[in-house]
């Protein structure tokens, strides 16, 4: 029962819901306020993504008449629990905690589509046509950046690297292994190969968090918030703290499998707050000097230069560059 | 009177406008939009406007309420989730200003709120157009109220 | 694959984030491709020409401003045209370049402002604040002139009501320098990014062909290489005096709708900085003035292009028909030649590019206005207003905790 | 080409057909029959580049139903108005939907305010009127709007 | 060791006496059927536990021994359950099926159990011609079961025969091949499977590489995988929800995963070039079914194009050559039957209330048929692997099996296959459960008896269970399968944790709000999701060229070969005593090869 105790320490306190919520929160209240500074206001309190998450859960839920009411309801709670499930084993495997090789890479990339998927389920189940639109242009999004994902991803799994005459790769997709293999070898970013896979994931992760210019699915100003169009209250509380884990994870995610996992002294602490606060910022600043681009040029722009670059880093990390 | 619930603060602190103008001429609209921009900001009090309906705490009403738009807008309304209050901008919102004799309007934003919600609560903003700042005024006034 | 089966027909408005007022759309469409697209303008219904018979001549310039939110100089100016033609006077020099300041200092904050509208619509939300944020001062250099933001109550059958406050002028000058740099940075960044020219270039194309066959006007046609200008072909205030050009591009697309416009705000800060420079002393008005039988047409370039309006006369001092053309009336319209076939994505971003002003569309003639009266304070009341409104600005910068009610 | 040349044009294409009167250079009111406006109006489009119907009015006059198209030259300041009268109790005029697009919705407006039935408009849905408005003319001199809403039981109370 | 005969001879045997049961008498067929379904089932538990052989010789010719022999181990045990419990849902489903709808439920039962027979026999065998006896049993019951179902299914089955029969024919040439070169080596028993396995092949010299490749080809056309699939998606058309669900559906898939499974791990060891070429085969099949799938408008032709893409992760898993990787075809193509019956069963229960499978006429089901649409969202989720559900458990080991192989490649198309069949069944639900309910179908409610919704429910708590507790099936089935005989669990370690507790907050649900829309006007029909993968090149003109049938084996083989095609069809002639004459015949031929040699 220890390693029960052990795992809903680790999956509801720290480093999962509790602390990626309030980690997530951070970083959205971050999000909004460089946008702020970006266009010239002041923005938004600190507090701010906190009380809007707590205002959201007092109100009442009005659940459309045309919906599929169960399934409305629950799948926001699926893609909270996925979302956070991803963000503790992120966590688990980039702070080296101590339970052995918890996280795998397959296994995150899955959860995090999930909280994808449950939205765009949702939607499909309220009803609204507008839901509907949301839907299906989230799902093509999907279609469209989780195969660069995979393949810039796999780039860490299957980089040859020489250490002392010994040719070797990580050849594991499990996190624990990776960060392990980056300890031995240096960071994947360190070869030209990792540059070019982390630069086709951080705009693949961009997508994943509906950022503009790849928020089509919640494009208020053209099918008025989309997917999201009919949730109100608790649900759609959860959705935005989603939103919040996703943002809490992904960062992390990348710099874990691309730049090596935390040393636990206060340089590496700091480091790594450093690197996942760039990444961050990156997403903030591409999100603020773009237009959102049509649904096609996105899956075009995904399946045409991002894939081709992602291959060719794949092309490259097996010939050990 | 204001609340001092958790709930309560969150919801002065964090309120969600969705705009809905019901064919007025567009200058409150503007106005209203105005309040977001650098200027006035209103994000620095946690408003945001919002895409729909379902996501708002407040409605901000402008323009007098036309035959047609009366049904829509009383289906806005009761999209909404509880707490919810409107926010009538402009003298034409407030009471039909000079559109009052016109044959195609339906009557006050008020009343017909009150038609399927006789408890609706309502801070009115009148001028033509009201300044961004007397809009940001009457809707923290509002928010005293939820 | 265009099976009739499959279509769907999605509605935007009558209340969407898109529109700022109530019409409904109703795209049909394949997927993401429109096919039909049809548009229901009753939402806004509320005008009655029919009441202009009861207001006097005066009064009804006033009330014509609250036709639309941003063409309020717009629609009065042309009305006294309409009548100044049944007239055929001719106004006093100081008022036609006073009519010309208002007008222009309106082209440019309507202008500045469906810059911004495009790129919201296109999630670009940074040119959103920007140029609203350029806006601003605008707004301010004509509430210094008028006294009102945008509602100036200034024209007047035969000239216009009010001087206009020399001493501003400075402060004028100097946000017109600044908002021409301004402007040719967000020209700069706009013609640059590959991005926004691939989001906009080449979409909702209106060919010259159909922009005459809809009689679209303004930027919409001169966009579509139509060089068609209100205030070249038929100058009216102090245009004819002006040294300024007309702006056209030939791509008919969202493109070059917005170049038009960003184009033409910089030709508006030219206008007002001759007119600034050069307003002659003199008479403002005509006086009281006595509408015999008749009938009159007027013309004005609004920022969205041609207004035209009809007046016919009975001899008593109210109007027996006033017949209001806005230009969104025949923009709009054009939808139906450039949205056909494009992404639904798309449709938005044409739909707006013709800066359509749907109140405009559905005008109507308004009558007493509450806060008309207002509008006819002395500068010394102007000026109280702007120190409480900079008041309560400060109080309310500085207290962002809401729970500091200021009632 | 100012309004007296196209004047001298008209009277030598229609004839008596059409009643020219010039007001100045630049504004030109011609009435017409109103089965002649089509023939009219492809002719001032195709002798005139650049022409386009700019709007139309409808006035409820005692003697009937005011019909005025106003057509305007993009380069140049002329104003030519066509004016036509139809008989009331029912009056209709042929449409100039098919000839130019910018006729729609304007036909489509007088249709529902002072019901004017055009010949052979392709959509003759109502435009600006909600469906509760369906039998009202309110452009018409015999339209009370008291009245109307008394009917609809509107009328605001305050 | 008798007991062995017993999942034979019970369904066999009440199959047989089922054909013999007049055509009106409804209640004694279907019980006969649910019957021996059950005694397949219980025979199959009976034995699970022996591990051992029996045998019988059949042919002594010359040196040469042919045994009618049988043998049980870890695979073979579970394998014969599993397919007893396949046969006991499809005789409870076509139970209530036939109750309904009237009919000649006489012939289909005993069909049904005939073909569980096969299967059993074909599991159990431990003699190559054992095994091929039993393999044609099945391939004639799917056929026979195929016309029976409506006046236009001679074509749809004609071409199942046509292209299984080309596997079928492989098999037997394979082999009679392997007989000669083991015969030729002095082995007494050339054909004694068991003897095979203790002394496997390699795939050195020329005839092991042609017999490997022939065994391929037969279950490749077994389980349908391309280029072998197209008679899948026909006969899907025109044949029965049940008959779907049961043979291509699933018994099939067991079938011929079985055999690739037997002869890359028990029988042959495949080089690293064939191991690749079943790879290849694999993605293929994976890709292209799902793309094809992804564009379907008819919901049973989705779900074969389906049932064609997975088979491709279970040649996958296999070709890895890798444990970890065989583990996860084996448990794929287990998981495979359950969550494809699951669907296919929902899918004829959608069909028989609403008349129809056009996704375009659907919509709306989900709040008047909870229980098919529950069932069907499970399946669905599973097939498209999301955790926790069994699908993803079995795809994660296949997943392991890439990286362990070191496969990229192979390994982001099997993910990117992943996220499309993913997409595809967002489409589904979208357009049969959810979105606005067309008016004709308002008054469709979820009838049917206890018999499918049980047999539906069953399958989907086996989704969701076998996904949940993945480990056990994988420490007691799927390990000794390919002879892992303890801790087949320890691969899950890396995704071990994955079921957390799912912890939230109470909503507070309320009805309110008003219907804005006009939905029969404003419904969004799911098959619109994807046009915009057919507007993008090369994507779209795959799709083109797999829609035009010149993509598949049948018609390409009907129009190059046309002369010899012409006289195999004719062979084809549909008659059951044309094909016993061939069988025979062919029986004749290699007995007289080998009293020859």
């Amino acid at each position: 029962m220890d390693r029960l105790g052990e795992w809903l320490f680790f999956y509801l306190v720290f480093p999962g819901a509790t602390f990626a919520v309030a980690l997530g929160l951070a970083m959205s209240w971050l999000d909004r306020k460089v946008t702020a500074l970006v266009q010239w206001r002041t923005g938004p309190a600190p507090g701010q993504p906190f009380w809007d998450v707590v205002k959201l859960l007092g109100k009442e839920v009005v659940v459309p008449e045309q919906s599929w009411a169960a399934g409305f309801l629950a799948l926001p709670f699926v893609g909270f629990a996925a979302a956070t499930l991803a963000g503790t084993l992120t966590w688990h495997a980039a702070l080296g905690l101590p339970g052995g090789a918890l996280g795998d890479l397959v296994l995150v990339l899955y959860l995090l589509a999930v909280p994808s998927l449950a939205l765009i389920l949702g939607a499909a189940a309220s009803g609204s046509p507008l839901g509907a639109v949301g839907s299906s242009r989230d799902m093509k999004l999907v279609l469209g950046y989780e195969l660069p994902l995979v393949i810039a991803l796999l780039v860490a799994v299957f980089q040859r690297r020489t250490v002392d005459g010994q040719v070797m790769a990580a050849a594991t997709s499990s996190l624990e292994g990776l960060v392990r293999f980056q300890d031995a070898a240096g960071a994947v970013l360190y070869r030209p190969s990792g540059v070019l896979a982390l630069l086709v994931a951080v705009v693949c992760c961009h997508a994943k968090l509906g950022f503009v210019p790849f928020d089509q699915a919640e494009a208020d100003t053209e099918i008025a918030e989309g997917a999201l169009i009919e949730y109100s209250g608790p649900p759609l509380a959860l959705l935005k703290l989603t939103q919040a884990v996703q943002l809490a994870t992904l960062p992390v995610l990348l710099v874990t499998v691309f730049w090596g996992g935390v040393e636990t002294t206060p340089v590496g602490l700091a480091a790594f707050a450093a690197k996942v606060l760039l990444v961050l910022v990156t997403f903030v600043l591409v999100k603020n000097t773009n237009p959102r681009v049509r649904i096609d040029q996105a899956l075009r722009f995904f399946w045409g230069p991002v894939t081709g670059i992602a291959v060719v880093a794949l092309v490259l990390a097996r010939m050990g560059w | 009177m204001a609340s001092t619930s958790l709930f309560g603060r969150a919801l002065r602190r964090s309120p969600w406008v969705f705009h809905l103008g019901t064919s007025g001429c567009n200058n409150c609209d503007i106005e209203i939009a105005d309040c977001l921009t650098p200027r006035f900001d209103v994000e620095r009090f946690g408003v945001r406007l919002v895409g729909s309906p379902r996501h708002a705490d407040v409605l901000l009403i402008s323009g007098p309420v036309s035959i047609a738009c009366r049904k829509p807008l009383q289906e806005a309304w009761l999209e909404m989730p509880r707490p919810r209050a409107a926010l009538m901008v402009g003298v034409c919102a407030c009471s039909m200003g000079g559109y009052r004799d016109a044959y195609s309007v339906a009557g006050p934003a008020d009343k017909v709120i009150r038609e399927v919600d006789p408890d609706a609560r309502f801070v009115y903003v009148p001028g033509c157009p009201p300044k961004p700042e007397t809009i940001i005024a009457g809707l923290i006034k509002l928010l005293g109220e939820l | 694959m265009s099976d009739p089966s499959s279509r769907h027909v999605v509605q935007i408005g009558p209340f969407h984030p898109l529109l700022e007022e109530p019409v409904g759309f109703s795209l049909t469409v394949e997927g993401e491709r429109v096919v039909a697209i049809d548009a229901r303008m009753d939402y806004i219904h509320k005008g009655l020409e029919r009441l202009a018979q009861e207001r006097t001549y005066d009064m009804v310039p006033i009330l014509l401003e609250r036709i639309c939110g941003i063409c309020s100089v717009t629609h009065s100016v042309c009305f006294c045209n309409a009548v100044e033609d049944l007239l055929g006077v001719e106004i006093p020099p100081r008022a036609a370049y006073i009519r010309t300041i208002i007008g222009e200092l309106e082209r440019l904050h309507s202008h500045l402002l469906w810059v911004g509208l495009a790129g919201h619509f296109i999630g670009y939300n940074t040119v959103f604040m920007w140029a609203w944020k350029y806006r601003e001062p605008v707004c301010d250099a004509f509430e210094m002139l008028t006294g009102h933001r945008q509602n100036s109550a200034l024209p007047l059958v035969g000239g216009v009501r009010r001087d206009l406050p020399v001493e501003y002028f400075p402060v004028v000058r100097k946000t017109l320098d600044e908002l021409e740099g301004q402007t040719e940075r967000l020209t700069a960044a706009v013609l640059d990014d590959p991005v926004l020219a691939a989001r906009l270039k080449g979409v909702g194309v209106l060919s010259a062909e159909a922009a005459l066959d809809y009689g679209v006007v303004g930027p919409t046609a001169r966009a579509s290489g139509l060089a068609t200008d209100v205030r070249r072909d038929e100058p009216y205030a102090a245009y004819a005096e002006l040294d300024w050009k007309v702006v056209t591009q030939d791509g008919g697309d969202v493109f070059s709708k917005a170049v038009v416009r960003l184009l033409e705000i910089l030709e508006s800060i030219r206008i007002l900085r001759q007119c600034l420079d050069r307003l002659p002393a003199g008479a403002i008005n005509l006086g009281t003035l006595h509408v015999p039988r008749g009938e009159g047409i007027g013309r004005y370039e609004a920022p969205r292009g041609e207004d035209i309006h009809y007046v016919r006369s009975n001899g008593t001092n109210m109007p027996e028909r006033l017949k209001v053309r806005a230009p969104s009336y025949v923009n709009i319209p054009s939808f139906r030649s450039s949205c056909l076939g494009a992404p639904m994505a798309d449709v938005m971003i044409t739909l707006a590019a013709c800066d359509p002003c749907y109140s405009c569309t559905e005008r109507s003639l308004v009558l007493r206005d509450a806060a008309g009266a207002r509008l006819l304070a002395t500068p010394g009341l102007i000026e109280a207003s702007r120190q409480k409104t900079f008041e309560l600005a400060r109080a309310l910068g500085h207290a962002p905790d809401l729970e500091l009610d200021p009632a | 080409m100012d309004a007296t040349a196209i004047e001298s044009r008209l009277r030598e294409e229609f004839g008596a057909r059409v009643g020219v009167a010039v007001r100045s250079a630049k504004r030109l009111y011609a009435s017409v029959d109103a089965a002649d406006l089509p023939e009219v109006v492809r002719w001032l489009r195709a002798s005139l580049p650049g022409c386009r119907l700019a709007t139309s009015t409808g006035i409820d006059l005692r003697e009937g139903i005011g019909l005025y198209h106003h057509f305007v030259v993009n380069g140049s300041p002329l104003v030519i108005t066509l004016k036509a009268l139809l008989a009331k109790p029912e009056p209709h005029a042929p449409t100039l939907a098919t000839e130019t697009a910018a006729a729609d919705w304007i036909e489509r407006e007088i249709h529902d305010l002072l019901g004017v039935r055009f010949d052979g408009h392709p959509d003759e849905r109502r435009l600006l009127k909600d469906a509760s408005m369906a039998g009202e003319l309110p452009l018409r001199r015999d339209f009370d709007p008291v009245q109307f809403k008394e009917r609809i039981g509107e009328r605001p109370e305050f | 060791m008798r007991l062995l005969l017993l999942p034979i001879l019970v369904p066999a045997a009440l199959g047989l006496l089922g054909l013999f049961v007049p055509g009106r008498r409804h209640g004694t067929s279907s019980t006969l059927g649910v019957l021996g379904a059950f005694g397949l089932l219980a025979s199959g538990l009976a034995i699970l536990d022996l591990r051992g052989g029996f045998s019988r010789p059949w042919l002594t010719l010359g040196p040469i021994d042919i045994d009618f022999a049988l043998r049980i181990d870890g695979f073979s045990s579970w394998a014969v359950v599993f397919v007893g419990l396949l046969t006991v849902v499809a005789a409870l489903y076509s139970a209530g099926w036939w109750r309904e709808r009237g009919g000649a439920p006489g012939r289909h039962a005993a069909l049904v159990l005939l073909a569980g027979a096969g299967g059993a026999a074909t599991l159990l065998a431990d003699d190559l011609l054992t095994l091929i006896f039993g393999w044609e049993i099945v391939t004639l019951a799917l056929f026979l079961l195929a016309v029976s179902g409506r006046d236009d299914a001679g074509a749809g089955a004609a071409k199942a025969y046509t292209l299984l029969g080309v596997g079928d024919l492989a098999l037997i040439v394979g082999g009679v091949l392997l007989g000669i070169e083991r015969a030729a080596a002095g082995v007494a028993h050339p054909w004694s499977l068991s003897g095979l396995a203790d002394d496997p092949l390699p795939t050195a010299g020329g005839a092991p590489t042609a017999v490997y490749v022939l065994f391929l080809l037969a279950a490749m056309a077994k389980a349908g995988a391309m280029p072998m699939h197209s008679w899948i998606p026909t006969l899907s058309t025109t044949t029965h929800a049940s008959v779907m669900a049961y043979l291509p559906g699933s018994l099939d898939k067991v079938l011929g995963v079985y055999l690739l499974v037997r002869a890359s791990v028990d029988w042959f060891l495949p080089s690293a070039g064939l191991r690749l070429v079943v790879m290849a085969i694999g993605v293929v099949t994976i890709l292209c079914g799902v793309v094809m799938a992804l564009v379907q408008h008819d919901l049973r032709r989705l779900l074969s194009f389906h049932a064609v893409s997975q088979v491709g992760y279970m040649l996958l898993g296999i070709g890895t050559g890798t444990v970890v990787g065989a583990m996860g075809a084996v448990f794929h193509m287990a998981n495979h039957a359950l969550y494809k019956s699951c669907l296919f069963l929902g899918a004829g229960t959608v069909e028989r209330e609403t008349g129809t499978l056009e996704l375009d006429r659907l919509g709306g089901l989900g709040r008047t048929m909870p229980v098919t649409f529950g069932c069907m969202l499970v399946a669905a989720l599973s097939i498209s692997g999301i955790p926790p559900l069994n699908g993803f458990a079995s795809k994660w080991l296949i997943y392991q099996g890439c990286v362990a192989a070191g496969e990229p490649v192979m390994l982001i198309a099997a993910l990117f296959g992943s996220v499309l069949t993913l997409a595809s069944f967002v489409k589904v639900l979208h357009s049969v459960f959810w979105g606005a309910r067309p008016a004709r179908h308002d008054a469709v409610r979820e009838q049917g008896g206890i018999g499918i919704p049980a047999a539906m429910l069953a399958l989907a708590a086996l989704c969701v269970g076998l996904g949940v507790f993945a480990a056990w099936p994988l420490e007691r089935f799927v390990g000794p399968a390919i002879g892992v005989e303890s801790g087949g669990a320890a691969v899950l370690d890396g995704s071990r944790s994955t079921w957390g507790p799912v912890h939230g907050l109470a909503a507070r649900p309320a009805l309110d709000g008003g219907e804005v829309f006009d939905r029969e006007l404003h419904r969004f029909p799911g098959t619109e999701f994807y046009r915009t993968v057919r507007e993008v090149r090369g994507l779209g003109w795959a799709i083109e060229l797999g829609e035009s049938g010149r993509l598949d084996v049948h018609e390409i083989f009907r129009r190059a070969g046309a002369p010899a095609v012409d006289l195999l069809r004719r062979l084809h002639s549909g008659l059951l005593q044309d094909y016993v004459a061939w069988c025979l015949l062919g029986t004749a031929a290699v007995l007289a090869f080998l009293l020859w040699s």
